[in-house]
C-alpha cells in the first residue's frame, strides 16, 4: 500500500471506484462545503477539492479538504502549478499530509487569463509532470526536490489528469505513459463526451500495457441543458463536445433536459464498467452536487464498498 | 533630315518608349513575388482594434505627425516645385494645341487641348523649375556629393523639348523649320531616354510604392521583392 | 586589422553573390534619381550634422554601385574602403525612405554580405581591437566631451 | 542590446556530434556586439569544433556564415542557397534568431550555440549587465530611471525590503540595492513623493507570448 487511503484500497481490490468533485466557495463560509459534502457522503469513495478552478479565486484546496474530512469524506487534494512555486508546494504537501489528506491530484492549472485576475503574475515554477515526480520522490525516497531528507515523509496516493481529446491526439497516450513513469498511481480523465476518441485512447493505453500500471478513472460531467453544452463546446479549453449530444439535448423540452443529461451520463458509466482498463468513474458535477446521489443511484453504483 | 525624324525615327522612338515601359513592367513582376498574406482574426492580448473614430484634436495631431514626417514636412519648397514640375511635364505636351493638330492631321484623332496661352505659361514654369533643380544639384552639398554628369545631361534632355518647343512656337532664333526639327529630335531623344536612363522611375515609382509591401508603401502592398 | 601583405580576394564568390540579386539591385541603382530625399530619414545623417557621406543614397552608390561597376577589377583595398561606409556610417536599421520606394537596406546588406564573404566586417567600437580613437568621435555629436 | 554568452564547448559538441556536416550561422546584430555570436566568434567556435572532433577521430566538418540579423527573414534568406548541403545548423544568434532560423528550415535540426541571457548594457569590453526584463509596462519614469522589476532581486514595488546594508542587496554585496539607489536619486531630483505613496499590485503584461501589431499596419494583417 502506498498511502493506505480509502480510494487506494478500493482500487487495489479491483472494485469499481467512484470519485466526485467539490468546488470550494469564493468566500470563507464553511457551511457551503458542509452543504455540498452532505450530498456526496456515501456516494463517492473520494472527492476532488478543486484548486482555484479556471483561475477563479476560491477557498484553498487543502482547507476545504480538511473540512471535507470532518464531514466524513475522503478528499482528493488538487494542486495546480500556476499559483505556487516548488517551496510552497512542498510545504503545502507536508501540511496536508499531516492533517490527514492521503490523495493528491497534480494538475498544470488553467492560465490566469481565464480567471478573475487575468494579469496576475503566473508561477509555473514546475509543471504537472515534475510535480508528480516530486511528490513520488517525497513519498518513496523521503527526500525533498533538492535531495534533503524529510523527517516523516508524506505518503500520498498520487493522481494525475489526462485529456484524451487534446491536440495532438496520437501523442496523448505517450503523455499518459510519461505521467505513469513520473509516478502517477491513478488517472482522472477530462470529462468525456466523444466516446469514439475515448475508446481509441483506452485501446492504445491497453495495447501499451499502461492500464496495468495505473488505475484510470473516466471523467463524466452531466449536462444541465443545451446552454451549458454549447458553452462547454466553445469556451472550455481542450474539451470535445460532439454535436449529436447537443442535438439529443435539444430534442427534449427545456424542463426535462437536466434529467436527459443525467441519463446520458449514466449510459456512459454503464459502458465504462465493462470497458477493459477503466478502474472507475470520476463524476464532475460542479455546482450540481445535489444530483450526484441521483446519478449514483441510477448508474447502480451504490452502496459504496466499505474497506 | 526633317523627313527622317518625322518618319522612321519617330516610330523608333515610340516603339522604344512603349517597348521599354512594357519590358520594365515585366521585369519588375519577375523580380518580385506574391506576398503570402497571414491574417489574424482577433487582436488578442487586450490590444483593442481602433476604428477611425478619432476626436478632432486627435485627428489634428495625427495629421500634424504625418505631415511632419512627410517629404512635404521635411522639404516643403522642393516638394511644391517637384509637384508643379511633374504636372507641367505631363499636362503640357499631352494637351498642347500644336501637338493635337498634328495628331488630327495624321491620324484623325481629336484630343482636348488647353488654350495656348496656358500651355505657354506652364512651359515657362516648367523651365523655371528645371533651372531650380540644376541650381539645387550644384548648391546643396549632399546633392553635389552624389551628382554625376549623367544627372545634369538628363536634366538637359528633359529641358530640351520644352525649350525648343517654346522657341519654335515663338519663332525666335533660327527659322521655324530648324527649330521644329530640333524640337522633334529632342522629344524623341527624351522618349527613348525614358527606357535607358533613370527616367524609368515613371514606372518604378508606381510599381514599388503601390505594389511592394514596405514601411513606405502607399497601400498595403501585395508583392514583395 | 588587415594583415601586412594584402590577401587576395575570392572574385568568383563575390561575382556569385552580386549576380544572385543582379536584377533587382541593378534596376534600383539604375532608377535612383539622385534626388537626395532619403537623407532626412537616416538617423546617422542628422546625427553627423548632415554630412553627405551619411546619406543613404551616397552610401549605396559608393558601395554597391561601385561593386557592380568595378566587378572585374575588385581588390581587398576597395573592400576595406567601403567597409567604413557600410558599417561605420550605417547601422542597417532599415528605416531609409525613398520616394520611389527603392529598397535601400537590402542594397547595404548585400554590400555587407560581399565584404563579409571575404572576412571583412565592421568592428564595433566596443569589441576587441577596435581603435580607441574611433570611439570619442562617435559620441561627439551628443555633447559627451572626452573626459566624461 | 540583447546579451548572450557562448555555451560551453562540450555542450555544443554533444549537440552536433551525430551530424557530419554542420553550418554555424552567426548573427551580426546584438550577439556580435556582445562578443557572443558575431563572425569572429563563429570562426573561433568552428576552429574549436573542427580540431576537437578531429582529436576525437570523429568525421565532422563545420562551415560558418554570418547573416546581418537572424531576426529578419530577408537576411535569413541568404542561407537558402547553401542550406541544403548541411545536416544541421548551429546558430549563434539570440533565442529569437535560433527560432526564426528553425522556422525557416523546419526539416533541418537547429542547435543554439549561445545562451541568451538578458537585455542589458555594455559596461565595458566583455562586461555586460542586465537592465531590463521587458515586463511590458515601464515604470522607470516613477522610480528615477532604476528598474524595480530587474534591478531589485525580489522585484519589489514598495521597496526597499529589510535586507540592504550600506547600499548593497542582501543577496550579494556586489549588487547595489535598487531601492536604495532609487531613494537617493529621487531625493536628489526632489521627486521623493513618487515612492511615498503605495504602489498598487501590477497587471503583469508579459504573461503570454508577446505580439505587437502597430496601429497604422493593423489593416494589413487583421481582417
Amino acid at each position: 500500500m502506498k498511502s493506505g487511503s480509502n480510494l487506494e484500497k478500493i482500487l487495489s481490490q479491483g472494485k469499481f471506484a467512484v470519485t466526485g468533485e467539490l468546488g470550494p466557495p469564493q468566500g470563507s463560509d464553511i457551511n457551503i462545503i458542509k452543504e455540498k459534502s452532505k450530498h456526496l457522503r456515501g456516494m463517492v469513495d473520494a472527492v476532488n477539492i478543486t484548486d482555484n478552478q479556471t483561475a477563479v479565486i476560491r477557498m484553498s484546496s487543502w482547507a476545504a479538504a480538511i473540512v471535507a474530512i470532518q464531514e466524513g469524506l475522503e478528499p482528493n487534494y488538487q494542486m495546480v502549478c500556476r499559483d505556487r512555486n516548488r517551496l510552497a508546494m512542498q510545504s503545502d504537501i507536508l501540511g496536508a499530509y499531516a492533517l490527514g489528506i492521503r490523495d493528491m491530484l497534480c494538475l498544470s492549472g488553467d492560465h490566469q487569463i481565464f480567471g478573475n485576475h487575468p494579469y496576475a503574475k503566473k508561477v509555473f515554477d514546475i509543471d504537472s509532470m515534475q510535480l508528480i515526480s516530486m511528490v513520488k520522490k517525497m513519498r518513496d525516497e523521503g527526500k525533498f526536490l533538492n535531495g534533503d531528507d524529510i523527517v516523516e515523509p508524506p505518503k500520498m496516493f498520487i493522481g494525475a489528469a489526462a485529456n484524451p481529446f487534446g491536440d495532438p491526439y496520437d501523442f496523448r497516450v505517450f503523455r499518459l505513459a510519461k505521467k505513469i513513469e513520473a509516478g502517477a498511481d491513478f488517472i482522472q480523465t477530462q470529462c468525456i463526451y466523444n466516446m469514439d476518441i475515448f475508446r481509441n485512447w483506452v485501446k492504445q493505453a491497453n495495447d501499451m500495457g499502461l492500464t496495468e500500471k495505473v488505475y484510470i478513472l473516466a471523467g463524466v460531467t452531466p449536462m444541465k441543458g443545451v446552454g451549458m453544452a454549447r458553452y462547454m463546446q466553445k469556451n472550455v479549453p481542450g474539451l470535445d463536445v460532439p454535436d449529436w449530444l447537443i442535438k439529443r439535448l435539444r430534442g427534449v423540452e427545456k424542463k426535462k433536459q437536466a434529467s436527459e443529461g443525467i441519463k446520458i451520463c449514466c449510459e456512459q458509466i454503464e459502458e465504462f464498467k465493462e470497458m477493459k482498463g477503466i478502474a472507475g468513474v470520476h463524476i464532475m458535477a460542479i455546482e450540481w452536487e445535489q444530483r450526484v446521489p441521483e446519478i449514483a443511484e441510477q448508474a447502480k453504483l451504490l452502496p459504496r464498498p466499505k474497506v | 533630315m526633317y523627313d527622317f525624324i518625322r518618319g522612321p525615327l519617330m516610330w523608333a522612338a515610340l516603339v522604344i518608349f512603349v517597348g521599354g515601359l512594357i519590358f520594365r513592367i515585366i521585369q519588375m513582376f519577375q523580380l518580385s513575388k506574391k506576398k503570402e498574406r497571414i491574417f489574424f482574426t482577433s487582436t488578442s492580448s487586450g490590444e483593442e482594434q481602433r476604428g477611425g473614430d478619432y476626436s478632432p484634436e486627435e485627428r489634428k495631431l495625427r495629421w500634424l505627425v504625418s505631415f511632419s514626417n512627410s517629404i512635404m514636412g521635411n522639404y516643403p519648397i522642393l516638394t511644391i516645385i517637384t509637384t508643379i514640375f511633374h504636372i507641367c511635364l505631363f499636362i503640357t505636351p499631352v494637351f498642347l494645341l500644336g501637338h493635337n493638330l498634328f495628331l488630327y492631321e495624321s491620324w484623325k484623332i481629336k484630343f482636348f487641348s488647353l488654350p495656348e496661352s496656358l500651355t505657354d505659361i506652364m512651359t515657362i514654369i516648367f523651365l523655371l523649375c528645371a533651372i531650380f533643380f540644376i541650381l539645387r544639384r550644384i548648391i546643396v552639398p549632399r546633392l553635389r556629393a552624389i551628382s554625376s554628369f549623367n544627372d545634369f545631361l538628363l536634366l538637359f534632355i528633359t529641358i530640351a523639348p520644352f525649350l525648343t518647343g517654346y522657341l519654335a512656337y515663338h519663332q525666335c532664333f533660327f527659322n521655324y523649320k530648324t527649330m521644329l526639327t530640333l524640337h522633334i529630335l529632342a522629344g524623341e531623344i527624351m522618349l527613348m531616354a525614358i527606357t535607358f536612363t533613370k527616367l524609368g522611375h515613371i514606372i518604378f515609382f508606381f510599381f514599388t510604392r503601390f505594389h511592394i509591401s514596405s514601411e513606405y508603401s502607399l497601400i498595403p502592398g501585395s508583392r514583395v521583392w | 586589422m588587415t594583415t601586412p601583405e594584402v590577401k587576395s580576394i575570392d572574385k568568383e564568390k563575390i561575382k556569385d553573390i552580386l549576380n544572385d540579386k543582379k536584377g533587382k539591385m541593378k534596376l534600383s541603382l539604375f532608377v535612383c534619381a539622385h534626388c537626395g530625399l532619403c537623407a532626412e530619414s537616416c538617423p546617422l545623417y542628422r546625427a553627423h550634422d548632415r554630412n553627405p557621406e551619411y546619406m543613404p543614397s551616397y552610401k549605396v552608390i559608393n558601395s554597391l554601385g561601385k561593386l557592380y561597376k568595378k566587378i572585374k577589377k575588385l581588390d581587398r583595398n576597395f573592400l576595406e574602403e567601403i567597409k567604413e561606409l557600410i558599417w561605420k556610417n550605417c547601422v542597417l536599421c532599415g528605416r531609409c525612405y525613398c520616394p520611389l520606394g527603392i529598397d535601400i537596406p537590402s542594397m547595404i546588406a548585400l554590400a555587407r554580405g560581399v565584404c563579409r564573404s571575404q572576412g571583412i566586417s565592421g568592428v564595433y567600437p566596443h569589441s576587441l581591437g577596435a581603435p580607441e580613437e574611433d570611439f570619442p568621435e562617435a559620441l561627439s555629436h551628443i555633447g559627451v566631451s572626452e573626459k566624461e | 542590446m540583447i546579451i548572450a554568452k557562448v555555451k560551453p564547448l562540450e555542450e555544443i559538441k554533444d549537440m552536433v556530434k551525430d551530424y557530419p556536416k554542420v553550418l554555424n550561422v552567426g548573427c551580426a546584430g546584438c550577439t556580435a556586439v556582445c562578443l557572443a555570436g558575431g563572425q569572429k566568434e563563429v570562426d573561433t567556435l568552428n576552429t574549436q569544433l573542427n580540431s576537437s572532433f578531429k582529436a576525437d577521430k570523429v568525421s565532422f566538418q563545420v562551415d560558418g556564415f554570418t547573416v546581418e540579423r537572424q531576426c529578419e527573414m530577408q537576411f535569413l534568406a541568404e542561407l537558402d542557397k547553401i542550406a541544403g548541403q548541411y545536416n544541421a545548423f548551429l546558430s549563434m544568434g539570440c533565442g529569437a534568431g535560433v527560432q526564426f532560423l528553425a522556422e525557416r528550415f523546419p526539416r533541418i535540426p537547429v542547435f543554439p550555440a549561445v545562451n541568451t541571457s538578458f537585455v542589458g548594457v555594455n559596461k565595458d569590453i566583455g562586461w555586460y549587465e542586465e537592465r531590463c526584463s521587458s515586463c511590458g509596462d515601464c515604470v522607470l519614469g516613477i522610480t528615477g530611471g532604476i528598474c524595480p522589476v530587474t534591478m531589485c532581486a525580489k522585484g519589489l514595488f514598495n521597496g526597499p525590503c529589510g535586507g540592504p546594508e550600506d547600499g548593497h542587496c542582501e543577496v550579494d554585496k556586489d549588487i547595489p540595492c535598487a531601492w536604495v539607489n532609487i531613494y537617493e536619486r529621487l531625493k536628489e531630483q526632489g521627486r521623493l513623493e513618487n515612492i511615498l505613496k503605495i504602489f498598487p499590485a501590477r497587471d503583469w503584461q508579459n504573461q503570454i507570448q508577446g505580439k505587437i501589431i502597430l496601429e497604422p499596419y493593423k489593416k494589413r494583417y487583421i481582417k
